[in-house]
């Protein structure tokens, strides 16, 4: 990495940008752009994030207060704990004391927003001796992390095999790199059966010791209630959102689903979550009202990325998508299961209930949550057997009315892509026209963006959808 | 009077050194044949010609390179990370690091104070931190290699690649020019994606001053710019010598040591 | 009427020209550094063997990598698209289409009228693509055009494996320090690219007729290497240049208006 | 040297597995190091721990398997895929990496599109990536899953004795196993590296009482070997990634080293201890098998396998340590960055090495690695 990297924390970078950012969203159009112009680093993408209008510029002032929180960590006695985006980071903010920092999110942000992506961190990580050929999305922070510019970790608590390695791999890898305590919860190959609910809980309340012994902090019970029922509501507005997705045409804008999942993957549980997914629920809404699609244009076809949704650089697989009017049915990134989602018929006895009544049950509604976020719940098991991969995909891709599928993803998922060509097998068997995407979503380097839109305008018209 | 010699038979190019007392009396790069064998004898011939020497003057003679098994007139073969670090240090005594970027090969180097050899990295992963990256950017610029260096040194805004792979990158290239930007910005784009690449691998070692370049992509001045800024630090360039041969002199160097033993051995005490 | 396919590849440019479902003309060059340039030389080529002007041609259809920079086209189609057209008018029993380009290969699959019913691109890593050979050759220095037959057979079977070209180059050349024969180390060279694409089209399915279109389908050795490893035997045009097939479906989707 | 083990590590078809199976026995492949081996042996079945040596190409594996994906479980199924493992009444596959418990979907597939290379009986075994806890009483339940689907596939009885014989047996072997691996510890070795990971190879493929014997005459041999008084040979010591490649050894070895132990699957990781022989058999299995200081697919627990393999170089005397691994096995990969670290640190040079799975492997670029990193050595 160049020496100067190290010398500018990046979590400082985010909170600084971030707040600018919020600042432009309620400025005049003049004194928007004098502040942009203060954020040299970011290569223009805040602009298009602020022309989205309310639940963006709550987004953005969002992310200004989770930085702002991490780099304040230290000097209010609290620790940080890093953590993955499959993880429901919750229980963090159950203590008192405990501040998360998620690294997918953050390797996304600065390849959005950085000039020349993640690369440096990328590649310090592999200076260091972590794997090159691991996942992209974690070493594109790790390595600021494990180069010392930023915030000083405290623990690593993640959701681990089971689901992904190269994942559990890195985060081993940074707990190891920098001498910190690790937990990772373990998870079975099957979802549903009886056996496999009691290694959760048992395996969550185990985490929780770890938390309490390595954070030395206290577990609050009330503030463990008002987030858990603060998520209800956030379940609540997101089925509203999911259900008229199921529109034609779709009124919800593709970036919408990039907003929620980040949201949830960091600032679960949060009122200023809350009040995004309200802002969003308010577009929706009057979207469908007028039949009009979220993609701002007319809709002409529907697809359902039935792995990640995000491309590194830019915002360009939603960009493409938007552009070519084609409605973004969601991914595997933006699916969470509670009991209450529009797509639960598909999937019986498959979700989780919020169920606040006591410590045990809460416990146990976080572990449940915990075993159905995005690949933890989908990838673990055989990608063919009941509640997996296959299955997930074609009742999403029904219930939404998608007509073909995307794989998009990285190339360090060893998890996907070694079964990717047996499930698109399938999916084009159950009628799915399905396109692989050879790029890394978090490394612009692997297949360049230009070579990646290329395909998918060929296999758009190849295969009639457009 | 007896001298030493050094054989480097590389994937692309065989090189040979003769030397007397710590002296270069001749240095030959030939093109590397089909048969490494016939190609060191090749390239030696034409050095001891080149000194009007014969091939019963050498009094030891060391091999190293990928052919360096084939070469049936050494008295004994090392591998090539020994021979550059012996070079480098030669040229440059002050060298505690050496980066030699071959046709097919990066090896980084790092020494101790006497030279000693302490670690090494090459290349596993990825070819694209090879010679064999340029030639093949080059040909699709229908540029010949050695232009890539100068022309780069003019770039303003150089491009970036896309794509690390050899054979990928040549796509993002073609990109490139049909937007019709400048070959110099192309050809600058072309050096940093090499030097990135090596920066990597050197990095994993932390280098220490001084940083000493040897290979036949040391003679481009884009990639050794390039890698300085990348790295933070000064690279020593070989200027008394070709750094294509630097393998071949490490062999002769160490041929001299051997010769010496050799001799002192046989001195009546 | 008369049209015209112009298909800019990463090594050659082709052009057809049809009259009708007649080939009136067609040529090849190897690829200019500017692509407009190599555009407008194959079609002055094929124009003047043609005899015709270009104000003759009704339309102009181009594709290839390089299809954006072609200022003469009136409309322009994916490769897999002109692939498959071509493949469907010279054999119309074909359901498998391989197509090694330079940078690629593509294995179009196609029903009955010739319709396009799924397609892939080779995975990342281009040891199944014509540059794959290209490097070897030069590696070796042999002529592109000798090296089909003279890697056909093997006295010593050798093996190369890794999926880098450039690693595999490094292989070849650690097999040519062996002093191993030339022939011998192409023919593992097209066994080991055979392989890469043979597996490609088993994601897919195989289908009979396969067919062989792209520059390296004249490659014998490469071509008997690839039925084997598929176990099928492998069509290619006889009467067409198969790397012109592209160039010859863009015409033709030219004649369809 | 004898010539069964050295047949065994390098061949997939085996002389006494073909007596075995023509005399009515019944063959199970398997995956992985995290099985108790020993359920087999109690049902009478014979375990072969699968291999993909010989592959030449993945043409038939890289139809199902993706791109970035290592080469390992690749040609195994390629193995498959060519009907080199006809010979399975059953298979077991786990969960060792994300790489490997796909192989439970690609072979499955690769039996719908090729018939006759699925068998009969196909299991998978799930092990969790931890040792303690929760995960232990997961993973006996597992064992015991593993029990009855043996039971019912084969129609056999695994009984507690039984299961107790096995583990008696297995024991012996773990013992003269470490008896071999203390003879390596000698100066001069009196065995090479490759005829010492020939025996711990075969131990993979052959049946027990086979091997048994076969083991014995080795040792027998070795222990009066004559053994020159000086050995100006380096000591090195191999660990990373799945390896059950002999060349791989013998190309150290035949540039002027000697292998003197090696900490990879295949070699000699579960033997560390012996199984508790008292007590309920399916815990004691469990114990010893579900271990954190085996491999990294067990998260959190480098420290542990950090510890036994540095006090395993202690014991060899090893002047140096080749940490190869598999290209695209990030967990190795990344955890030989560590030891690349932490043994350094402790004054025991390394060389990092990525390759292709065994025959798939350029072996020229390895040469020159290898002959540079003695080199060093001798500096």
């Amino acid at each position: 990495m160049r020496p100067e990297l190290k010398e500018y924390p990046l979590d400082q970078l985010f909170a600084r940008t971030f707040q600018l950012a919020r600042k432009a969203g309620r400025a005049t159009p003049k004194e928007q752009a004098l502040l942009l112009k203060s954020v040299p680093y970011v290569s223009g993408l805040l602009e298009p994030m602020l022309a989205l209008g309310a639940p963006a510029i709550t987004f953005l002032g969002m992310l200004a207060d989770y930085y702002t929180d991490l780099i304040h960590a230290k000097e209010q006695g609290k620790k940080v704990v890093m953590t993955t985006f499959c993880f429901d980071p919750t229980i963090f903010y159950a203590f008192d004391n405990l501040v998360p920092v998620t690294l997918e999110v953050g390797t996304v942000i600065t390849s959005i927003l950085w000039k020349r992506g993640a690369y440096d961190f990328m590649d310090f990580c592999t200076e260091v001796g972590f794997s090159e050929t691991g996942c992209s999305s974690q070493r594109g922070t790790m390595g600021a992390y494990l180069a010392g510019a930023g915030v000083n970790i405290d623990m690593v608590a993640v959701n681990m095999g089971g689901i992904c390695d190269t994942n559990s791999n890195a985060y081993s890898f940074a707990a190891q790199y920098l001498g910190k305590p690790f937990y990772g919860l373990d998870y079975p190959a099957e979802l549903t059966p009886d056996a496999v609910r009691d290694y959760h809980h048992q395996d969550y309340r185990a985490l929780i010791r770890f938390l309490e012994t390595h954070g030395g902090g206290r577990f609050d019970i009330d503030r463990l209630r008002s987030l858990l029922e603060e998520k209800q509501i956030q379940d609540e507005l997101t089925n509203e959102i999911e259900e008229l997705q199921r529109l034609v045409p779709n009124p919800v804008p593709g970036i919408y689903h990039l907003l929620m999942y980040a949201g949830r993957y960091t600032c679960s549980g949060s009122p200023t979550f809350t009040r995004m997914l309200r802002e969003m629920l308010e577009v929706v809404r009057v979207n469908a009202l007028s039949g009009a699609a979220g993609l701002g244009r007319p809709e002409k076809c529907r697809a359902f990325l039935f792995y990640i949704d995000n491309f590194s650089f830019n915002v360009g697989m939603f960009d493409w998508l938007a552009r070519n009017q084609v409605s973004h049915m969601g991914s595997m990134l933006s699916r969470f299961f509670p009991d209450n989602a529009p797509y639960r018929r598909e999937v019986p006895g498959t979700c989780y209930t919020i169920d606040t009544r006591g410590l045990d049950s809460m416990i146990d509604t976080l572990a449940d949550i915990n075993a159905r976020m995005p690949m933890t719940r989908t990838v673990r098991g055989p990608y063919d057997a009941p509640n997996m991969w296959l299955e997930d995909s074609l009742s999403l891709a029904k219930i939404f009315n998608a007509e073909c599928c995307i794989y998009n993803g990285t190339p360090g998922c060893r998890n996907t892509w070694s079964n990717v060509k047996l499930i698109m097998r399938d999916l084009e068997k159950h009628g799915y026209p399905t396109h692989l995407v050879y790029a890394d979503a978090f490394d612009g380097r692997v297949e360049s963006w230009e070579t990646t839109a290329m395909r998918l305008d060929e296999f758009f018209k190849i295969r009639g959808l457009l | 009077m007896s001298i030493v010699a050094g054989c480097d038979v590389g994937s692309l190019a065989t090189k040979a050194v003769v030397m007397e007392r710590r002296r270069v009396l001749a240095a030959v790069v030939v093109r590397s044949g089909p048969k490494p064998g016939a190609s060191a004898r090749d390239a030696l011939d034409q050095a001891l010609a080149q000194c009007g020497r014969s091939a019963g003057d050498v009094s030891y003679c060391v091999g190293t390179g990928y052919g360096r098994e084939k070469i049936a007139f050494v008295n004994e073969t090392l591998s090539e990370i020994s021979c550059h670090a012996k070079g480098a240090r030669f040229l440059v005594p002050s060298a505690r690091s050496v980066i030699d970027i071959g046709g097919q090969d990066c090896k980084v180097i790092k020494l101790d104070a006497n030279g000693g050899l302490v670690k090494f990295v090459t290349n596993d992963k990825c070819a694209s931190g090879t010679g064999r990256f340029l030639e093949v950017m080059a040909k699709v610029m229908h540029l010949p290699v050695d232009r890539l260096g100068e022309l780069s040194l003019q770039a303003r805004d150089p491009v970036t690649l896309a794509s690390m792979c050899t054979v990928w990158a040549q796509a993002d290239i073609i990109k490139h020019i049909n937007a019709r930007r400048p070959a110099e910005e192309i050809c600058a784009g072309i050096n940093t994606a090499m030097a990135n690449r090596v920066a990597m691998l050197a990095n994993a070692l932390r280098l220490e001053n001084d940083i000493c370049m040897t290979g036949g992509v040391a003679k481009n001045k884009g990639v050794v710019h390039a890698l300085a800024r990348i790295l933070g630090q000064r690279i020593k360039e070989v200027k008394t010598l070709d750094p294509q041969l630097v393998g071949a002199l490490g062999a002769a160097l160490l041929a001299a040591e051997q010769a010496g033993k050799v001799n002192r051995k046989e001195l009546p005490p | 009427m008369i049209t015209a396919g112009v298909d800019i590849g990463s090594t050659t440019a082709k052009t057809v020209i049809l009259q009708d479902r007649a080939i009136l003309a067609a040529a090849v060059i190897p690829a200019r550094l500017d692509p407009v340039a190599s555009a407008r030389e194959v079609m002055d080529l094929g124009l003047q063997k043609a005899g015709v002007r270009q104000a003759d041609l009704q339309r102009i259809v181009g594709t290839g990598y390089g299809q954006q920079q072609i200022p003469f086209a009136a409309r322009l189609e994916s490769e897999i698209t002109c692939h498959a057209r071509g493949a469907f008018f010279h054999h119309p029993a074909a359901r498998t289409l391989i197509d090694i380009g330079g940078q690629d290969a593509k294995v179009i699959k196609m029903d009955a009228r010739g319709k396009v019913v799924q397609y892939s691109y080779n995975d990342k890593c281009a040891s199944g693509t014509g540059r794959f050979l290209e490097i070897m050759a030069e590696a070796l220095g042999v002529g592109l055009e000798q090296m089909g037959a003279a890697g056909r057979t093997c006295v010593e079977r050798l093996s190369i494996s890794n999926q880098c070209v450039i690693f595999a180059e490094t292989e070849v050349v650690s097999l040519i320090n062996e002093e191993k024969a030339v022939g011998d180390i192409l023919n593992a060279l097209f066994r080991a690219m055979a392989h890469r694409v043979a597996s490609q089209v088993r994601s897919l399915t195989v289908e009979a007729d396969v067919l062989l279109t792209g520059g390296v389908a004249k490659n014998i050795g490469l071509f008997e290497a690839l039925g084997q490893s598929l176990g099928v035997t492998l069509q290619t045009p006889s009467e067409l240049d198969p790397q012109l097939n592209g160039a010859l479906g863009a015409a033709l989707l030219g004649q369809e208006g | 040297m004898t010539a069964l083990l050295s047949q065994a590590a390098q061949s997939i078809d085996l002389e006494p597995l073909r007596a075995f199976k023509a005399a009515g026995g019944r063959l199970v492949g398997y995956t992985c190091t995290f099985l108790p081996v020993e359920v087999f042996h109690a049902a009478g079945l014979v375990p072969v721990r699968l291999r993909g040596i010989g592959a030449e190409s993945l043409n038939i594996a890289d139809a199902y398997y993706g791109p970035f994906v290592c080469t390992f479980p690749k040609a195994l199924l390629q193995q498959v895929g060519t009907h080199h493992y006809a010979f399975l009444d059953g298979a077991v596959i786990t969960g060792g990496c994300d790489g490997m418990r796909r192989l439970n979907e690609c072979w499955r597939k690769l039996g719908a599109d090729i018939p006759g290379v699925l068998p009969p009986w196909f299991h998978y075994f799930d092990v969790p990536h931890k040792p303690e806890g929760v995960a232990l009483s997961w993973y006996q339940d597992q064992v015991r899953k593993l029990i009855d689907a043996v039971q019912n596939a084969f129609g056999v009885r695994i009984d507690e004795e039984a299961l107790g014989r096995a583990i008696r047996q297995q024991n012996r072997v773990r013992q003269k196993l470490w008896d071999l691996a203390e003879l390596r510890c000698r100066r001069p070795a009196p065995i090479s590296g490759s005829e010492a990971f020939e025996a711990l190879i075969a131990r993979n493929v052959l049946p027990p009482d086979r091997y048994l014997d076969e083991l014995d005459r080795l040792l027998a041999t070795v222990q009066n070997r004559a053994v020159p008084s000086s050995d100006r040979r380096r000591r090195l010591f191999v660990t990373g990634s799945i390896c059950d490649d002999l060349a791989l050894v013998q190309q150290i070895e035949a540039a002027g080293a000697v292998v003197v132990g090696e900490s990879v699957c295949y070699g000699l990781r579960n033997t560390c201890a012996l199984v508790d022989e008292s007590g309920d058999p399916v815990a004691a299995l469990s114990a010893h098998y579900l271990s954190g200081s085996v491999c990294p697919r067990m998260f959190g627990y480098y420290a542990e396998r950090r510890a036994t393999i540095t006090e395993r170089i202690r014991q060899t005397g090893a002047q140096g340590v080749v940490l190869q691994n598999i290209r695209f096995c990030d967990l190795h990969g990344s955890e030989n960055g560590l030891l690349e670290r932490d043994l350094e640190q402790l004054g025991v040079p390394t060389l990092r090495i990525e390759k292709e799975y065994g025959a798939l492997t350029e072996t020229g670029r390895l040469r020159m690695r290898i002959e540079a990193f003695l080199e060093q050595l001798e500096a």
